[in-house]
Protein backbone atom coordinates (compact mmCIF):
# COMPACT_ATOMS: atom_id res chain seq x y z
CA UNK A 1 0.00 0.00 0.00
CA UNK A 2 1.39 3.34 -0.73
CA UNK A 3 0.34 6.50 1.09
CA UNK A 4 1.72 9.93 -0.07
CA UNK A 5 0.66 12.89 1.26
CA UNK A 6 1.66 16.91 1.04
CA UNK A 7 0.16 18.39 4.00
CA UNK A 8 -0.05 21.92 5.72
CA UNK A 9 -0.71 20.34 9.34
CA UNK A 10 1.70 18.39 11.63
CA UNK A 11 2.34 15.07 10.69
CA UNK A 12 0.66 12.62 13.25
CA UNK A 13 3.01 10.00 13.92
CA UNK A 14 0.62 7.26 16.00
CA UNK A 15 -2.13 7.37 12.62
CA UNK A 16 0.64 7.49 10.42
CA UNK A 17 2.56 4.77 11.78
CA UNK A 18 -0.19 2.48 12.52
CA UNK A 19 -1.32 2.27 9.15
CA UNK A 20 1.95 1.31 8.20
CA UNK A 21 2.45 -2.29 8.20
CA UNK A 22 0.31 -5.15 8.74
CA UNK A 23 -0.12 -8.36 10.34
CA UNK A 24 2.28 -9.86 7.83
CA UNK A 25 4.74 -8.02 7.93
CA UNK A 26 7.27 -7.50 10.88
CA UNK A 27 9.39 -4.29 10.58
CA UNK A 28 8.48 -1.07 9.61
CA UNK A 29 11.59 1.22 9.74
CA UNK A 30 10.74 5.06 9.20
CA UNK A 31 13.04 8.47 8.89
CA UNK A 32 11.57 11.43 10.19
CA UNK A 33 13.02 15.40 9.23
CA UNK A 34 13.49 17.72 10.82
CA UNK A 35 14.35 21.26 10.16
CA UNK A 36 17.90 22.52 12.11
CA UNK A 37 17.92 25.45 14.10
CA UNK A 38 21.43 26.63 13.12
CA UNK A 39 22.11 26.92 9.31
CA UNK A 40 25.69 27.94 8.12
CA UNK A 41 25.44 29.98 11.93
CA UNK A 42 22.23 31.63 10.99
CA UNK A 43 19.64 30.81 13.33
CA UNK A 44 16.37 29.68 11.52
CA UNK A 45 13.15 30.79 13.20
CA UNK A 46 10.96 28.65 11.31
CA UNK A 47 10.96 27.43 7.44
CA UNK A 48 8.26 28.09 4.72
CA UNK A 49 7.87 24.94 2.23
CA UNK A 50 6.90 24.87 -1.14
CA UNK A 51 6.44 22.28 -3.84
CA UNK A 52 4.79 22.22 -7.36
CA UNK A 53 2.20 19.76 -5.82
CA UNK A 54 0.71 17.62 -8.53
CA UNK A 55 4.28 16.90 -9.52
CA UNK A 56 5.35 16.36 -6.45
CA UNK A 57 2.94 13.85 -5.87
CA UNK A 58 3.78 12.14 -9.23
CA UNK A 59 7.73 11.70 -8.45
CA UNK A 60 6.63 10.36 -4.85
CA UNK A 61 4.47 7.84 -6.56
CA UNK A 62 7.26 6.93 -8.82
CA UNK A 63 9.62 6.57 -5.74
CA UNK A 64 7.65 4.72 -3.73
CA UNK A 65 6.80 2.18 -7.24
CA UNK A 66 10.39 2.13 -7.49
CA UNK A 67 11.11 0.99 -4.18
CA UNK A 68 8.35 -1.33 -4.14
CA UNK A 69 9.64 -2.86 -7.17
CA UNK A 70 13.21 -3.31 -6.28
CA UNK A 71 12.94 -4.47 -2.22
CA UNK A 72 9.98 -6.61 -0.93
CA UNK A 73 8.32 -3.88 1.31
CA UNK A 74 5.07 -4.15 1.53
CA UNK A 75 3.74 -0.44 2.45
CA UNK A 76 5.44 3.17 2.03
CA UNK A 77 4.35 6.20 3.16
CA UNK A 78 5.41 9.77 2.78
CA UNK A 79 4.40 12.50 4.22
CA UNK A 80 5.53 16.09 3.39
CA UNK A 81 4.31 19.04 5.44
CA UNK A 82 4.00 22.45 2.87
CA UNK A 83 3.82 25.89 4.69
CA UNK A 84 5.18 27.04 7.87
CA UNK A 85 7.15 24.28 9.71
CA UNK A 86 8.78 25.37 13.00
CA UNK A 87 12.50 23.50 13.86
CA UNK A 88 11.48 21.15 16.19
CA UNK A 89 8.71 19.96 14.36
CA UNK A 90 8.65 16.87 11.51
CA UNK A 91 9.09 18.35 7.60
CA UNK A 92 8.86 14.68 6.54
CA UNK A 93 8.03 11.26 7.49
CA UNK A 94 9.05 8.25 5.82
CA UNK A 95 7.79 4.89 6.26
CA UNK A 96 8.14 1.43 5.10
CA UNK A 97 7.21 -1.98 6.00
CA UNK A 98 8.50 -5.35 5.20
CA UNK A 99 9.05 -8.50 6.55
CA UNK A 100 12.88 -8.43 7.19
CA UNK A 101 14.70 -5.23 8.49
CA UNK A 102 17.29 -5.57 5.93
CA UNK A 103 15.01 -5.01 3.29
CA UNK A 104 13.71 -2.08 4.66
CA UNK A 105 16.75 -0.14 5.70
CA UNK A 106 17.86 -0.49 1.97
CA UNK A 107 14.60 0.80 0.56
CA UNK A 108 13.87 3.43 3.27
CA UNK A 109 17.49 4.94 2.47
CA UNK A 110 16.24 4.47 -1.21
CA UNK A 111 13.63 6.74 -0.50
CA UNK A 112 14.91 9.60 1.51
CA UNK A 113 17.88 10.27 -1.05
CA UNK A 114 15.53 9.91 -4.17
CA UNK A 115 13.30 12.57 -2.42
CA UNK A 116 15.67 15.06 -1.65
CA UNK A 117 17.25 14.92 -5.54
CA UNK A 118 14.03 14.53 -7.61
CA UNK A 119 10.87 15.90 -5.55
CA UNK A 120 9.83 19.40 -6.44
CA UNK A 121 9.85 20.77 -2.43
CA UNK A 122 11.64 23.60 -1.91
CA UNK A 123 12.84 24.96 1.49
CA UNK A 124 12.87 28.75 2.34
CA UNK A 125 14.72 29.37 5.56
CA UNK A 126 13.12 32.30 7.74
CA UNK A 127 15.81 34.17 9.93
CA UNK A 128 15.12 37.52 12.00
CA UNK A 129 16.33 40.06 9.50
CA UNK A 130 15.62 37.70 6.28
CA UNK A 131 15.37 34.43 4.49
CA UNK A 132 16.56 32.70 1.77
CA UNK A 133 15.93 29.58 -0.46
CA UNK A 134 18.02 26.98 0.62
CA UNK A 135 17.97 25.72 -3.02
CA UNK A 136 19.88 28.72 -4.24
CA UNK A 137 22.81 28.18 -1.94
CA UNK A 138 26.12 27.51 -4.34
CA UNK B 1 1.79 27.99 -30.25
CA UNK B 2 0.39 28.66 -26.33
CA UNK B 3 2.08 27.26 -23.68
CA UNK B 4 1.74 27.43 -19.85
CA UNK B 5 4.80 28.96 -17.83
CA UNK B 6 5.29 28.10 -13.92
CA UNK B 7 8.13 29.23 -11.86
CA UNK B 8 8.91 28.20 -8.08
CA UNK B 9 10.42 29.14 -4.95
CA UNK B 10 13.54 31.43 -5.93
CA UNK B 11 12.83 31.83 -10.07
CA UNK B 12 9.22 32.67 -9.19
CA UNK B 13 10.65 35.29 -6.93
CA UNK B 14 12.38 36.64 -9.82
CA UNK B 15 10.34 36.77 -12.71
CA UNK B 16 7.27 37.85 -9.78
CA UNK B 17 5.05 35.59 -11.59
CA UNK B 18 3.77 32.00 -10.61
CA UNK B 19 1.86 30.91 -13.97
CA UNK B 20 1.60 33.42 -17.18
CA UNK B 21 0.37 31.96 -20.32
CA UNK B 22 3.14 32.54 -23.70
CA UNK B 23 2.20 32.81 -27.14
CA UNK B 24 5.32 31.24 -29.34
CA UNK B 25 6.84 30.68 -32.42
CA UNK B 26 6.46 26.82 -33.17
CA UNK B 27 9.71 25.10 -32.72
CA UNK B 28 10.62 27.14 -29.52
CA UNK B 29 12.42 24.88 -26.72
CA UNK B 30 12.24 25.08 -23.19
CA UNK B 31 14.98 27.22 -22.46
CA UNK B 32 14.14 29.30 -25.69
CA UNK B 33 10.53 30.10 -24.23
CA UNK B 34 12.17 31.14 -20.86
CA UNK B 35 14.24 33.60 -22.78
CA UNK B 36 11.49 34.67 -24.55
CA UNK B 37 10.20 35.57 -20.68
CA UNK B 38 13.03 37.00 -19.43
CA UNK B 39 13.07 39.63 -22.35
CA UNK B 40 9.66 40.46 -22.12
CA UNK B 41 10.01 41.16 -18.24
CA UNK B 42 13.03 42.43 -18.76
CA UNK B 43 14.40 40.44 -15.99
CA UNK B 44 17.61 37.97 -15.52
CA UNK B 45 17.01 34.54 -13.15
CA UNK B 46 20.41 33.80 -11.15
CA UNK B 47 22.18 30.71 -11.27
CA UNK B 48 20.36 29.97 -14.81
CA UNK B 49 22.64 26.70 -15.45
CA UNK B 50 21.27 25.41 -12.16
CA UNK B 51 17.49 25.41 -13.19
CA UNK B 52 15.55 22.54 -13.51
CA UNK B 53 12.94 21.82 -16.44
CA UNK B 54 9.70 20.06 -16.41
CA UNK B 55 7.02 19.71 -19.48
CA UNK B 56 3.48 18.27 -18.38
CA UNK B 57 4.97 17.75 -14.56
CA UNK B 58 7.71 15.17 -15.95
CA UNK B 59 11.61 16.76 -16.16
CA UNK B 60 12.86 17.38 -19.43
CA UNK B 61 15.97 18.60 -21.63
CA UNK B 62 16.37 22.81 -21.51
CA UNK B 63 16.48 21.55 -25.46
CA UNK B 64 12.81 19.78 -25.27
CA UNK B 65 10.63 21.46 -28.18
CA UNK B 66 7.51 22.56 -27.01
CA UNK B 67 3.97 22.06 -28.07
CA UNK B 68 1.04 23.60 -28.08
CA UNK B 69 -0.85 23.65 -24.65
CA UNK B 70 2.52 22.07 -23.01
CA UNK B 71 3.12 23.12 -19.27
CA UNK B 72 6.73 24.12 -18.42
CA UNK B 73 7.95 24.63 -14.96
CA UNK B 74 10.94 26.30 -14.61
CA UNK B 75 12.77 25.63 -10.62
CA UNK B 76 16.04 25.67 -8.70
CA UNK B 77 17.28 22.62 -7.65
CA UNK B 78 14.81 20.78 -5.36
CA UNK B 79 15.22 20.98 -1.18
CA UNK B 80 13.05 19.01 0.34
CA UNK B 81 13.02 16.38 3.51
CA UNK C 1 19.78 11.84 26.06
CA UNK C 2 19.02 8.12 26.55
CA UNK C 3 15.53 6.24 27.37
CA UNK C 4 15.24 2.88 27.77
CA UNK C 5 12.20 1.42 28.90
CA UNK C 6 10.59 -2.23 29.28
CA UNK C 7 6.81 -2.05 29.52
CA UNK C 8 3.82 -3.91 29.71
CA UNK C 9 1.49 -1.24 27.51
CA UNK C 10 1.43 -0.63 24.02
CA UNK C 11 4.14 1.76 22.99
CA UNK C 12 3.02 5.07 21.93
CA UNK C 13 4.74 6.30 19.41
CA UNK C 14 3.72 9.92 19.27
CA UNK C 15 4.92 10.48 22.72
CA UNK C 16 8.22 7.95 22.15
CA UNK C 17 8.96 10.12 19.08
CA UNK C 18 8.41 13.42 19.90
CA UNK C 19 10.95 13.14 23.15
CA UNK C 20 13.47 11.64 20.86
CA UNK C 21 15.64 14.71 19.02
CA UNK C 22 15.89 18.04 19.82
CA UNK C 23 15.89 21.38 17.64
CA UNK C 24 19.65 20.56 16.93
CA UNK C 25 19.23 17.61 15.25
CA UNK C 26 17.73 16.85 11.29
CA UNK C 27 16.83 13.73 11.44
CA UNK C 28 15.27 10.85 13.38
CA UNK C 29 15.46 6.94 12.07
CA UNK C 30 12.95 4.72 13.91
CA UNK C 31 12.57 0.84 13.68
CA UNK C 32 9.19 -0.59 14.59
CA UNK C 33 9.38 -4.17 15.29
CA UNK C 34 6.09 -6.13 15.31
CA UNK C 35 5.54 -10.16 15.65
CA UNK C 36 4.81 -11.75 12.63
CA UNK C 37 1.21 -13.29 12.46
CA UNK C 38 3.24 -16.55 9.91
CA UNK C 39 5.65 -18.34 11.85
CA UNK C 40 7.00 -21.07 10.04
CA UNK C 41 3.16 -21.86 8.63
CA UNK C 42 1.52 -21.93 11.94
CA UNK C 43 -0.68 -19.07 13.18
CA UNK C 44 0.75 -16.65 15.69
CA UNK C 45 -2.16 -15.69 18.24
CA UNK C 46 -0.30 -13.60 20.47
CA UNK C 47 3.45 -13.49 21.38
CA UNK C 48 4.38 -13.46 25.13
CA UNK C 49 7.61 -11.71 26.35
CA UNK C 50 9.41 -12.26 29.20
CA UNK C 51 13.06 -10.68 30.61
CA UNK C 52 15.78 -10.61 33.16
CA UNK C 53 14.33 -7.44 33.49
CA UNK C 54 17.54 -5.92 35.53
CA UNK C 55 19.79 -7.38 33.37
CA UNK C 56 18.18 -6.37 29.95
CA UNK C 57 18.05 -2.62 31.41
CA UNK C 58 21.65 -3.28 31.78
CA UNK C 59 22.62 -4.24 28.31
CA UNK C 60 20.00 -1.57 26.81
CA UNK C 61 22.15 0.68 28.02
CA UNK C 62 25.78 -0.42 27.33
CA UNK C 63 24.33 -0.83 23.91
CA UNK C 64 23.13 3.14 23.51
CA UNK C 65 26.36 4.33 24.98
CA UNK C 66 28.36 1.93 22.55
CA UNK C 67 25.81 3.70 19.66
CA UNK C 68 26.60 7.35 21.22
CA UNK C 69 30.20 6.84 21.60
CA UNK C 70 30.57 5.14 17.19
CA UNK C 71 28.28 7.48 16.35
CA UNK C 72 27.24 11.53 16.71
CA UNK C 73 24.16 10.55 17.89
CA UNK C 74 22.13 12.64 20.23
CA UNK C 75 19.27 10.79 21.82
CA UNK C 76 18.62 7.04 21.83
CA UNK C 77 15.33 5.65 22.84
CA UNK C 78 14.55 1.98 23.19
CA UNK C 79 11.04 0.68 24.69
CA UNK C 80 10.42 -3.21 24.49
CA UNK C 81 7.32 -4.75 25.51
CA UNK C 82 6.87 -7.23 27.94
CA UNK C 83 3.82 -9.64 28.52
CA UNK C 84 1.41 -10.31 25.68
CA UNK C 85 1.48 -8.56 22.51
CA UNK C 86 -0.59 -9.10 19.56
CA UNK C 87 0.97 -9.47 16.21
CA UNK C 88 -0.10 -6.33 14.90
CA UNK C 89 1.12 -4.42 17.93
CA UNK C 90 4.92 -3.26 17.79
CA UNK C 91 7.11 -5.17 20.30
CA UNK C 92 9.89 -2.70 20.17
CA UNK C 93 10.61 0.91 19.31
CA UNK C 94 14.19 2.04 18.85
CA UNK C 95 14.87 5.75 17.82
CA UNK C 96 18.03 7.87 17.16
CA UNK C 97 18.27 11.18 16.15
CA UNK C 98 21.39 12.53 14.46
CA UNK C 99 22.08 15.88 12.63
CA UNK C 100 22.73 13.78 9.54
CA UNK C 101 20.76 10.66 8.77
CA UNK C 102 23.47 8.91 7.56
CA UNK C 103 24.82 8.46 11.06
CA UNK C 104 21.55 7.47 12.21
CA UNK C 105 20.85 5.31 9.89
CA UNK C 106 24.51 3.30 11.01
CA UNK C 107 23.89 3.63 14.97
CA UNK C 108 20.15 2.36 14.38
CA UNK C 109 21.52 -0.78 12.26
CA UNK C 110 23.92 -1.33 15.21
CA UNK C 111 21.04 -0.79 17.80
CA UNK C 112 18.86 -3.57 16.62
CA UNK C 113 20.97 -5.84 15.55
CA UNK C 114 23.06 -6.01 19.25
CA UNK C 115 19.41 -6.31 21.10
CA UNK C 116 18.74 -8.50 19.09
CA UNK C 117 22.52 -11.35 19.88
CA UNK C 118 22.86 -9.93 23.53
CA UNK C 119 19.53 -8.08 25.56
CA UNK C 120 17.96 -11.03 27.62
CA UNK C 121 14.44 -11.34 26.55
CA UNK C 122 12.71 -14.04 24.74
CA UNK C 123 9.58 -14.45 23.15
CA UNK C 124 7.39 -16.94 23.43
CA UNK C 125 4.78 -17.55 20.40
CA UNK C 126 1.32 -19.03 21.29
CA UNK C 127 -0.79 -21.19 18.74
CA UNK C 128 -4.27 -21.97 18.53
CA UNK C 129 -2.98 -25.28 20.06
CA UNK C 130 -0.22 -24.89 22.10
CA UNK C 131 3.28 -22.41 22.47
CA UNK C 132 6.67 -22.76 21.88
CA UNK C 133 9.60 -20.50 23.09
CA UNK C 134 11.14 -19.07 19.74
CA UNK C 135 14.74 -19.27 21.03
CA UNK C 136 14.84 -23.08 21.49
CA UNK C 137 14.48 -23.68 17.75
CA UNK C 138 17.25 -24.70 15.99
CA UNK D 1 28.82 -20.94 49.65
CA UNK D 2 25.11 -19.98 48.67
CA UNK D 3 24.84 -18.81 45.21
CA UNK D 4 21.27 -17.68 43.65
CA UNK D 5 20.22 -19.37 40.46
CA UNK D 6 17.89 -17.51 38.04
CA UNK D 7 16.11 -19.84 35.15
CA UNK D 8 14.40 -17.96 32.39
CA UNK D 9 12.32 -18.54 29.41
CA UNK D 10 12.63 -22.06 28.34
CA UNK D 11 15.11 -22.97 31.19
CA UNK D 12 12.60 -22.10 33.72
CA UNK D 13 9.90 -24.18 32.06
CA UNK D 14 12.37 -27.19 32.05
CA UNK D 15 13.60 -26.37 35.75
CA UNK D 16 10.52 -25.96 37.21
CA UNK D 17 11.81 -22.38 39.13
CA UNK D 18 12.74 -19.17 38.60
CA UNK D 19 14.57 -18.82 40.95
CA UNK D 20 16.44 -20.60 43.47
CA UNK D 21 19.39 -20.76 46.95
CA UNK D 22 21.73 -23.41 46.08
CA UNK D 23 24.90 -24.09 48.70
CA UNK D 24 27.66 -25.06 46.71
CA UNK D 25 30.93 -26.20 47.74
CA UNK D 26 33.67 -23.57 47.09
CA UNK D 27 35.49 -23.28 43.54
CA UNK D 28 32.48 -24.79 41.96
CA UNK D 29 31.91 -23.32 38.37
CA UNK D 30 28.61 -21.58 36.69
CA UNK D 31 28.32 -25.08 34.49
CA UNK D 32 28.76 -27.20 38.21
CA UNK D 33 26.31 -25.35 39.60
CA UNK D 34 23.54 -26.54 37.19
CA UNK D 35 24.98 -29.73 37.08
CA UNK D 36 24.16 -29.98 40.97
CA UNK D 37 20.83 -28.21 40.52
CA UNK D 38 19.91 -31.11 37.28
CA UNK D 39 20.92 -33.90 39.64
CA UNK D 40 19.45 -32.65 42.24
CA UNK D 41 15.57 -32.16 40.38
CA UNK D 42 16.37 -35.22 38.50
CA UNK D 43 15.62 -33.15 35.12
CA UNK D 44 17.92 -32.31 32.38
CA UNK D 45 17.77 -29.53 30.60
CA UNK D 46 17.47 -29.84 26.44
CA UNK D 47 20.22 -27.99 24.37
CA UNK D 48 21.94 -27.61 26.84
CA UNK D 49 24.97 -26.50 24.68
CA UNK D 50 23.23 -23.41 23.55
CA UNK D 51 22.46 -22.05 26.91
CA UNK D 52 23.91 -18.89 27.98
CA UNK D 53 25.33 -18.31 31.51
CA UNK D 54 25.20 -14.72 33.11
CA UNK D 55 26.64 -13.91 36.51
CA UNK D 56 24.96 -10.55 38.58
CA UNK D 57 23.78 -9.68 35.21
CA UNK D 58 27.03 -10.00 33.15
CA UNK D 59 27.36 -12.40 30.49
CA UNK D 60 29.94 -15.01 31.32
CA UNK D 61 31.69 -18.40 30.25
CA UNK D 62 30.15 -21.41 31.79
CA UNK D 63 33.61 -22.14 33.37
CA UNK D 64 33.86 -19.18 35.30
CA UNK D 65 34.20 -19.85 39.43
CA UNK D 66 31.16 -18.29 41.60
CA UNK D 67 31.48 -16.83 44.85
CA UNK D 68 29.59 -16.20 48.07
CA UNK D 69 26.68 -14.32 46.86
CA UNK D 70 26.56 -14.56 43.69
CA UNK D 71 23.45 -14.21 41.47
CA UNK D 72 24.08 -16.97 38.10
CA UNK D 73 21.18 -16.79 35.81
CA UNK D 74 20.90 -19.83 33.28
CA UNK D 75 19.02 -19.01 29.77
CA UNK D 76 18.20 -20.06 26.30
CA UNK D 77 19.65 -17.60 23.65
CA UNK D 78 17.26 -14.32 23.65
CA UNK D 79 15.12 -13.57 20.91
CA UNK D 80 13.77 -10.13 21.29
CA UNK D 81 12.94 -7.54 19.31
Amino acid sequence: MKTLRLQNEPIDYTSALAATGTVEDGAVLAFIGTPRRDSGGRTVEHIFYEAYESMALKEMDRIADEAMAAWPITDCLIVHRMGRVDPDKASILVAVSSRHREEGFAALRFIIDTIKKTVPIWKKEVYADGSEWVSDRV
Amino acid sequence: MRITIKAFASVKDSLGFSERRLDLSSGTTAEGAVRAVERELGVGIPDFDSLLFAVNEEYCRRDRVLRENDVLALFPPVSGG
